[in-house]
């Protein structure tokens, strides 16, 4: 139960994005799809539970003074093994994504997790923690890439549904600030109603 | 005997109000309006009346089932809204499309805000920019005048503005106007272009009116209009057949309809004299620099929003002239 | 050549001078009247009589109680009924005496007599004394105590003395009146304050709407270089001093500052004529010229009005209260103040009571600003009555400082030629109240 | 002439919130009044220009000779960080109203993707040493731009009739982006 | 177990030990994905020139030459099938693209036909410019079996020979500039006849 | 291979230690004197430096956190409850443990009690209509029914009755910030102790005038009579400049003063209908079902 609580409450309630307001940059950036926004959330979801990881386990064997900088490099590492590996293995997704691989680094949300979460809970629930983060993160970043996709090309994961093209505007930069700022009422609505 | 009635002073009002200033605005427009039926007939028609009518419905709608406030459409600034956004689309444009720059301008330029007064952008020009990056195709392809009875399957060709762009670096900008319909077409409106913005003489009119009624003050158009004309000068005396001339500047585009209209807007525009000129003279220069170095071949819709966002920092370190000098009194 | 005016802002809203040309009359005198002790800026009066006395016209029944105070004379004769809490024109209980009308008998050494006294020996001393024992305060409107005007504050020279004789308000006459009626005691009033305060030139400012006051003010002045009349162009507030001062002599009041900070001071036609009342005839003031006006009114008159007669009373005399009347003002439309109830007196203050009709009295519906500057275009100040009420609603009243809000004069023209009919002044109004208190905090700090 | 063009790009054409999505957190969080914006963007900028010129050499200098370039990332954010703390002790103690002015928004600069996206762009974009810090310096400027025109938008909403439910962050966005749209208009200018 | 200390030598000693750790982690995954991460790129670049010649069986991206043009420089890959020269991809570039560069490779047959265009780098608007791409229209259609010599690389609109994607003049232009760029090159490249 | 790993840790471990010198050194030399519990505070912080609490940085925040007398308005989004929990320890600033309380409103003067004598057409503000007049009912003290109080409430705890024209609080809503009695111009709202079943008993009047000047204005209007004075047993009553004030400490709600007070000026909230003859089993089973569902919560 209680563990259900730390996964779910990363989906909607605290919602990094749509929420918290954190890892802004990414979210609006790659989302011209809802394949890259899947992408860029499981990468960051893979990084926050090793970071969320690896923080809880080595919480105690690190002072106070250097935690930040210790998080830093430990989260830096593991941005750089997605890095490496996307580059490798799924190159097309890593050209896609471009620069925001490399920023995850600077996304609030895994350093907040590391220092809010993890290097105060054990390993079990950190990585709970971060699962739920990144599946809310991943989630929020798919539903706008969706949204942007559909109303921008017609289609979605790929498959368009309509001759030609739709609104190019939103797989534009100001679509993606704009369509971000509905789904924020949006949520904000669907909190109000489950809470 | 009633009750008293009782109010703080002043207790005389004068007979102003905001309907009355739509409906002004509205009158002025007639004679584009009119000039652009002559030319482009029947789809003038079609294109003002669904523009105008779904941006009252959609002011209705979203006020009454999302704001939930008093409702608001009455107040005359939709229909001009919706007047304003016809004016800029070309005449051929789809409905459907129409109905999705009024929904634009309405819900996301102006309702989104809280309405009349509250917004930031233009909510004409917001609808009219999001149709043109959305639909670039059928944005740019006017329909060449005199074709009264055909809406969308008129015949289509460039703007002057267009060709202008197209030619510029290539070929001498005397050749370029020789494709073009000469001043007095274009002063009277005969040239590819949106639905309002093709007759001078007709916004001309509309400025005088305005004017007259004091509507608006003459700080915003003028100033564009100059800064256009003493920018675009420059460019032409330094070399006449690399750059047009500026009555070609003035004459051409949105620029008219921009500077009178659009830049006027008393809800996106600077609240004090100085602010107006600096609001007016960036807009030029904008608009200017986007003709001749940017990628469009129009720049006026950009140079308003743009100038737009600015509007709040004039508003807040550009006061009017106060009365009296400050001292220090003990 | 165009007529001398002020520079910024300023509307002209129909001018209504209905009572022009209506002569001076008296309207009797009521059974009742009730004479409050705070009809002046600054400290209310110190009662000196009690419930039951006898008190003859023209008698003080209260002293000044400080500098910027001054004294109250009865202005009927007859038993003091009480001294309570009687309710004013905002129907908030103020102190109040209350007298038994008898009859009209003057305290001896008043002279009563209409004819014109020219020549005067007094000293500035003395000017100034008479003048506070008058009971003499600015009848413009502000209703401040004269004879602190008259005392130039160390440091500061006076250099003119203006005359406020533009009455911009639309409907009041009651200036035109006098002007037109009493211009030679005008003139003579004019050279007493001037010795008063010791300048050798006076410049009076009339609206070119009252030519004939101009021109018959032009002739009684003649006979004096130091004494010019100058006609105005037509333009609501010119009669705010400030305005005045600069459209006469294009000198700006510093912001915060008063006209003498220019070497200016000024005085309405009102507070000429009692000044001349007071100094050649000894008499106190006690009555007033009162315009009682509006569309619907039957007799549109100047009443010269004894200070504590209840408005009803007027109202009767000017023909009874017409069926539709709704709202009922203390002074002219622009700056006077409605009443919530009719029982209450005239004061040293009011200028006029203007009656309105039931499709006049209301305010249309307000709006959202739609930020069309016309507000800012017309405030004389050079304010920005949008935004200054938009913070004085959010409680921004720090942020009003900067934007000068304690310069607003409250003319109102930014209320009047707003299309959304925003009530800006009541809201500026308010955050002044509100900056007052902790501009008034920070200095006791 | 080539500097200018690329400080053009930077701030109008391709600015770096606007079009390049960098920096968003800052831009949405720190733009309520135009005098924190100000204050933000100086210390933007300070931080922006030393970092690329730092991480500029590194790169060159370390990574690229020894083969080492896939460490960018974690280098990188290591010298921005340690950078940030740099200047933060030092403007303290020498300067401490500069320090009030900017130096309360230097933490929130370690991570403002901003500083770690210009310093990966200006190595990526083989620009010169010169050419990178005017990069940066544009950059900056196009950050400041248009942080500072919106917490002037900003400002004025705070002051106007937002629907409860577009309140604070949502009318931000829808703001912003009619913002990018209109900064669209710039493209091609350079 | 306590929370340690911050003592300056536990400080500096657990930094140094997190970082020489993730230097270890780092350095064997990046030894372990560098191979990988050559072929891939390898691979990304032979199936550029595999859409653009016919079928080869030499090592063709591994198998290139530089020819310096217009102050910079193209790569040009020589595919063969059993030795014997099958076509040549060029790799060429502009900078005119609406939103700057774009990168195509250019297949020609040895008498300079163009064999196929494919894109393989550009930032174009999504919807309008990127119509270049193959998968997106048929735009590149058109300049197969094109021979550069009687087939005028520009727009019908500058008097030439390409029909232009629609409302993407600016992006049609660059692409013809840059086959005509790698036509330029190839040629170049080619021992002058006679 | 080994070498590519061998210098990656070269490299890293060098990078690293280089700034941790400098660092450290430069810390050293420029070290400045502050408060070690802003350090304390903002360790407890989630350090996510996101700018979320609206100061830039945590840093920033802990330095307000530390000065600030108390945590109004003061939280980080991120750490939630339990971070400001932590806080408030570091700085021994346990919330004071107080009788809790609510907002009154000491006005009963609706348009039946209170006929409207005037029309009032100003800006709808009670501050702006209390400087102009006594008010649509004459009343100098009454509620002037534009809801200044409404709009300072944060907590969405008051709300105008349109029937009565007067507001109303939900008393669970109020957490007795007090807003609201700095907004009302009038000075009628008072913050009393909370009773059992959120039940009051309250003179709902501030006028101090005596007898009948303010009866010509309002029915319901405290004159001052001492009735209630008189006949309440536990001394909770003082009558102070003719207006009578019940001690919400000392009153033991017993009701005797509600019924003697001549004008009804005398409120009480959520008691059960006075037994009456003939209603009384009305009263009894409405009595019972309230316990009935508050058993079921
Ligand atoms: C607090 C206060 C102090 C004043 N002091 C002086 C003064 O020292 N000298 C003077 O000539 N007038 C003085 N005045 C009067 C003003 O000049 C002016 O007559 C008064 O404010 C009314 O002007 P108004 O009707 O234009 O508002 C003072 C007024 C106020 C309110
Ligand atoms: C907006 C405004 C309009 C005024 N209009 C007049 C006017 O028409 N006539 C006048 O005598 N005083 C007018 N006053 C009052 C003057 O400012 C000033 O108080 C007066 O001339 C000083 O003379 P007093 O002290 O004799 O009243 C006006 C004040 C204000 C603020
Ligand atoms: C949002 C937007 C993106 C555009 N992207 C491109 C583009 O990628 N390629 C291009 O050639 N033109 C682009 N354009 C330019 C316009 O389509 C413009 O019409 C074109 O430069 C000239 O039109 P034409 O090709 O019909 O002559 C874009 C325009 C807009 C509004
Ligand atoms: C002089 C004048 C110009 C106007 N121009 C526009 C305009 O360009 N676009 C528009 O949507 N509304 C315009 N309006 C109408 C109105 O101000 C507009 O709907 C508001 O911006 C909506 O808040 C104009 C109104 C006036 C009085
Ligand atoms: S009332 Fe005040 S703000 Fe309004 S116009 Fe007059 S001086 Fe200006
Ligand atoms: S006059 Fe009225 S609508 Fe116009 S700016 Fe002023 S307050 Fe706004
Ligand atoms: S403002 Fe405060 S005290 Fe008043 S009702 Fe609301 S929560 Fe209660
Ligand atoms: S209680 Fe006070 S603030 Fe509330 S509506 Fe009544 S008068 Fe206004
Ligand atoms: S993700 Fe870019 S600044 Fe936060």
């Amino acid at each position: 139960m209680n563990q259900w609580n730390n996964f779910s409450k990363g989906i909607l309630k605290e919602n990094a994005v749509l929420v918290l307001f954190l890892g802004l940059c990414p979210t609006l950036g790659v989302t011209t799809s809802a394949v890259n926004g899947l992408g860029m959330g499981l990468a960051t979801t893979f990084v926050l539970v090793m970071s969320n990881l690896v923080v809880s386990l080595v919480k105690n064997a690190i002072p106070d003074k250097v935690r930040i900088p210790a998080f830093i490099v430990i989260i830096a590492a593991f941005v750089t093994v997605v890095e490496l590996v996307m580059k490798a293995y799924i190159p097309s997704l890593f050209d896609a994504l471009g620069l925001f691989i490399p920023l995850i680094v600077v996304n609030c949300v895994v350093l907040g997790r590391a220092e809010a979460f993890a290097s105060k809970n054990n390993v079990v629930s950190s990585i709970i923690d971060g699962l739920g983060m990144g599946v809310g993160f991943a989630l929020a970043l798919t539903v706008l890439g969706g949204v942007r996709e559909i109303l921008g090309s017609g289609s979605i994961f790929g498959l368009s549904f309509i001759e030609g093209d739709g609104m190019l505007l939103f797989i534009l930069p100001p679509g993606a600030f704009l369509a971000l700022g509905y789904l924020i009422v949006l949520a904000n609505k669907l909190k109000e109603k489950t809470t | 005997m009633n009750k008293l009635v009782v109010s703080p002073s002043p207790h005389a009002r004068s007979a102003e109000s905001v309907p009355k200033l739509m409906y002004g605005v509205m009158i002025s427009l007639i004679p584009a309006l009119g000039v652009s039926i002559y030319f482009f007939g029947i789809s003038v028609l079609i294109i003002t009346a669904v523009s105008v009518l779904s941006c009252v419905l959609f002011e209705f709608l979203i006020q009454k089932y999302m704001l939930k406030g008093k409702p608001s459409h009455k107040d005359g600034s939709a229909i001009l809204t919706g007047m304003l956004l016809a004016f800029t689309l070309p005449a051929n444009l789809p409905v459907w499309i129409v109905i999705i720059g009024a929904l634009v301008a309405i819900g996301v330029g102006k309702m989104t805000f809280g309405g009349l007064g509250n917004n930031i952008f233009n909510p004409a020009l917001v609808g009219r920019v999001f149709l043109f990056i959305s639909f670039p195709v059928a944005m740019t392809s006017w329909p060449e005048p005199l074709q009264r009875l055909k809406y969308i399957n008129a015949e289509t060709g460039a703007t002057p503005l267009a060709v202008m762009k197209e030619g510029m670096g290539k070929q001498p900008v005397s050749e370029i106007m020789n494709e073009l319909p000469g001043y007095l077409d274009m002063f009277i409106g005969k040239m590819m272009g949106s639905v309002g913005e093709v007759a001078a003489i007709a916004l001309l009119i509309g400025l005088i009116y305005l004017l007259w009624k004091k509507i608006i003050t003459w700080h915003i158009p003028v100033t564009i209009l100059a800064t256009v004309v003493v920018f675009t000068g420059i460019l032409w005396l330094i070399d006449p057949e690399s750059y047009a001339d500026p009555l070609f500047h003035l004459l051409t585009g949105g620029l008219l309809l921009g500077a009178i209209y659009m830049a006027t807007d008393y809800v996106t525009s600077p609240m004090t004299k100085k602010g107006m000129i600096i609001y007016a003279i960036f807009i030029g220069i904008i608009t200017v620099l986007i003709r001749v170095f940017g990628a469009y071949p129009e720049g006026v819709q950009f140079a308003i929003l743009i100038m737009n966002a600015f509007v709040p920092l004039l508003n807040k370190y550009i006061k009017p002239k106060r009365f009296g000098k400050e001292v220090k009194h003990g | 050549m165009g007529l001398l005016t002020f520079s910024l802002g300023g509307i002209h809203p129909p001018e209504n001078k209905i009572s022009a040309g209506k002569k001076i009359e008296s309207p009797g005198l009521p059974e009742i009247v009730t004479i409050p002790l705070a009809q002046h800026l600054g400290a209310p009066s110190k009662v000196v009589v009690a419930r039951g006395d006898t008190v003859k016209t023209g008698q003080i029944i209260a002293e000044a109680n400080g500098f910027v105070s001054t004294n109250i004379h009865s202005s009927v004769t007859g038993k003091v009924l009480k001294v309570d809490l009687f309710p004013d024109s905002s129907g908030y209980r103020r102190q109040a005496v209350q007298i038994q009308v008898e009859e009209d008998d003057w305290v001896e050494g008043i002279d009563l007599s209409d004819t014109l006294v020219k020549d005067f020996d007094k000293s500035q001393d003395e000017i100034r004394k008479i003048i506070l024992n008058s009971g003499i305060v600015g009848l413009g409107g502000a209703t401040f105590p004269s004879h602190v005007k008259l005392m130039t504050p160390k440091g500061k020279t006076a250099e003119y003395l203006i005359i406020n004789g533009v009455e911009c308000e639309p409907y009041l006459t009651a200036d035109h009146a006098l002007m037109l009626e009493k211009h030679d005691e005008l003139i003579v009033g004019v050279r007493i304050l001037m010795k008063g305060l010791g300048v050798e030139k006076a410049i009076i400012g009339i609206e070119n709407n009252k030519p004939d006051a101009i021109k018959i003010m032009e002739k009684a002045s003649a006979e004096f270089d130091s004494i010019v009349v100058k006609p105005l162009k037509v333009q609501y507030p010119q009669g705010g001093e400030k305005q005045l001062v600069q459209a006469l002599l294009k000198r700006e009041v510093p912001s915060g500052g008063l006209p003498i900070d220019v070497g200016v001071v000024a005085f309405n036609v009102g507070t000429v004529y009692a000044s001349y009342l007071a100094v050649q005839k000894n008499r106190p003031l006690l009555e007033r010229v009162v315009t009682v006006t509006g569309k619907s009114v039957k007799k549109p008159s100047n009443f010269l009005t004894r200070v504590g007669t209840p408005v009803s009373y007027l109202i009767e005399k000017a023909g009874g209260l017409p069926e539709d009347t709704a709202k009922v003002i203390n002074g002219g439309p622009m700056m006077g103040k409605a009443l919530s109830r009719l029982d209450v007196p005239i004061v040293k203050g009011s200028s006029g009571i203007l009656l309105l009709m039931e499709e006049e009295a209301y305010r249309k519906e307000t709006q959202s600003c739609i930020r069309c500057t016309k507000c800012v275009t017309v405030c004389p100040m050079g304010l920005e009555p949008y935004l200054l009420m938009t913070q004085a609603e959010k409680a921004m009243y720090e942020e009003m400082e900067g934007e000068k809000v304690m310069d607003c004069i409250e003319c109102g023209s930014c209320v009047y030629t707003c299309p959304s009919s925003r009530p800006l002044l009541d809201y500026i109004r308010l955050g002044k109240g509100e900056l007052g208190k902790i501009l008034r905090a920070r200095k006791a700090v | 002439m080539e500097y200018v063009l690329i400080i053009i790009a930077a701030v109008f054409v391709s600015n770096i919130v606007l079009n390049q999505f960098l920096g968003i957190c800052p831009f949405i969080g720190v733009s309520n009044k135009v005098e924190t914006a100000l204050g933000m963007t100086g210390a933007v900028t300070f931080v922006m220009v030393i970092a690329t010129l730092v991480t500029y050499i590194i790169y060159q200098y370390v990574l690229v000779p020894l083969d080492l370039t896939y460490l960018r990332t974690i280098t990188f954010i290591l010298v921005i960080a340690s950078l940030v703390q740099l200047v933060e002790i030092i403007l303290k103690k020498i300067s401490p109203p500069l320090y009030q002015a900017l130096g309360i928004f230097l933490p929130l600069i370690t991570t403002n993707c901003a500083v770690l996206g210009v310093a990966v762009l200006a190595v990526q974009q083989d620009f010169t040493l010169l050419g990178s810090t005017v990069f940066a310096i544009g950059n900056a400027l196009g950050f400041g731009l248009a942080l500072i025109t919106f917490s002037g938008i900003r400002e004025q909403l705070d002051m106007m009739n937002v629907p409860k439910g577009m309140k604070g962050v949502p009318i931000a966005f829808i703001v912003a982006g009619l913002m990018a749209m209109a900064f669209m208009g710039f493209a091609g200018l350079v | 177990m306590a929370k340690k200390e911050s003592s300056f030598f536990n400080m500096v000693s657990t930094l140094f030990v997190v970082t020489l750790i993730a230097a270890g982690l780092l350095g064997s995954v990046y030894a372990l994905t560098k191979e990988p991460i050559r072929l891939a790129e390898l691979k990304k670049k032979n199936d550029a020139i595999k859409m653009v010649v016919p079928e080869f069986n030499n090592n063709a991206s591994e198998e290139f030459y530089k020819v310096g043009i217009d102050g910079d420089s193209v790569s040009i890959y020589t595919a063969t099938m059993d030795s014997v020269v099958v076509g040549v991809a060029v790799e060429t570039f502009t900078n005119s693209g609406f939103s700057g560069l774009i990168k195509l490779m250019v297949g020609f047959a040895p008498d300079g036909t163009i064999i196929d265009v494919a894109v393989t780098k550009h930032a174009e608007t999504p919807g309008l410019g990127d119509k270049m791409e193959i998968r997106k229209s048929d735009f590149h259609v058109q300049f197969q079996g094109k021979h550069p010599d009687d087939f005028k690389l520009m727009v019908v609109k500058d008097n030439g020979n390409v029909d232009a994607i629609t409302a993407s003049t600016i992006s049609s232009r660059a692409y013809c500039e840059a086959v005509q760029r790698a036509y330029d090159a190839y040629i170049s490249s080619q021992p002058k006849e006679n | 291979m080994s070498q590519i790993i061998i210098y990656t840790i070269i490299t890293l471990v060098a990078i690293g230690a280089v700034a941790a010198i400098i660092l450290y050194f430069v810390a050293q030399k420029f070290k400045v004197y502050e408060d070690p519990r802003i350090d304390q505070v903002e360790e407890a912080l989630p350090a996510a430096n996101c700018g979320g609490c609206g100061f830039a940085g945590c840093r920033n925040f802990a330095e307000a956190l530390v000065k600030s007398d108390s945590f109004d308005g003061l939280n980080c989004p991120v750490g939630g409850n339990d971070t400001m929990a932590s806080v408030a320890s570091i700085l021994g600033r346990e919330a004071v443990e107080s009788a809790p309380l609510v907002a009154v409103i000491r006005c009963n003067g609706t348009p039946e009690f209170r006929p409207r004598t005037n029309t009032y057409d100003g800006a709808s503000s009670c501050a702006v209509e209390h400087s102009l007049h006594t008010g649509e009912g004459g009343c100098p003290h009454g509620c002037l029914g534009h809801g200044d109080c409404v709009d300072a409430c944060d907590f969405d705890a008051i709300h105008m009755n349109p029937e009565t024209e007067l507001p109303e609080v939900i008393d669970d809503k109020c957490t007795a910030c007090g807003a609201c009695v700095r907004a009302c111009p009038r000075d009628i709202i008072e913050l009393r102790k909370k009773n059992k079943k959120d039940r009051k008993i309250f003179v709902s009047c501030i006028n101090e005038e005596k007898g009948p000047i303010p009866k010509r204005n309002c029915s319901v209007v405290c004159i001052g009579c001492s009735a209630c004075f008189k006949v309440c047993p536990h001394d909770a009553i003082t009558m102070n400049n003719n207006l009578a004030y019940i001690d919400p400490v000392k009153c033991r709600l017993c009701r005797k003063c509600v019924v003697v007070c001549p004008t009804n000026a005398i409120h009480e909230i959520h008691f059960p209908p006075p037994k009456i003859v003939g209603v009384a089993k009305e009263t009894e089973t409405s009595k019972s079902k309230e316990n009935e569902t508050k058993q079921k919560n």
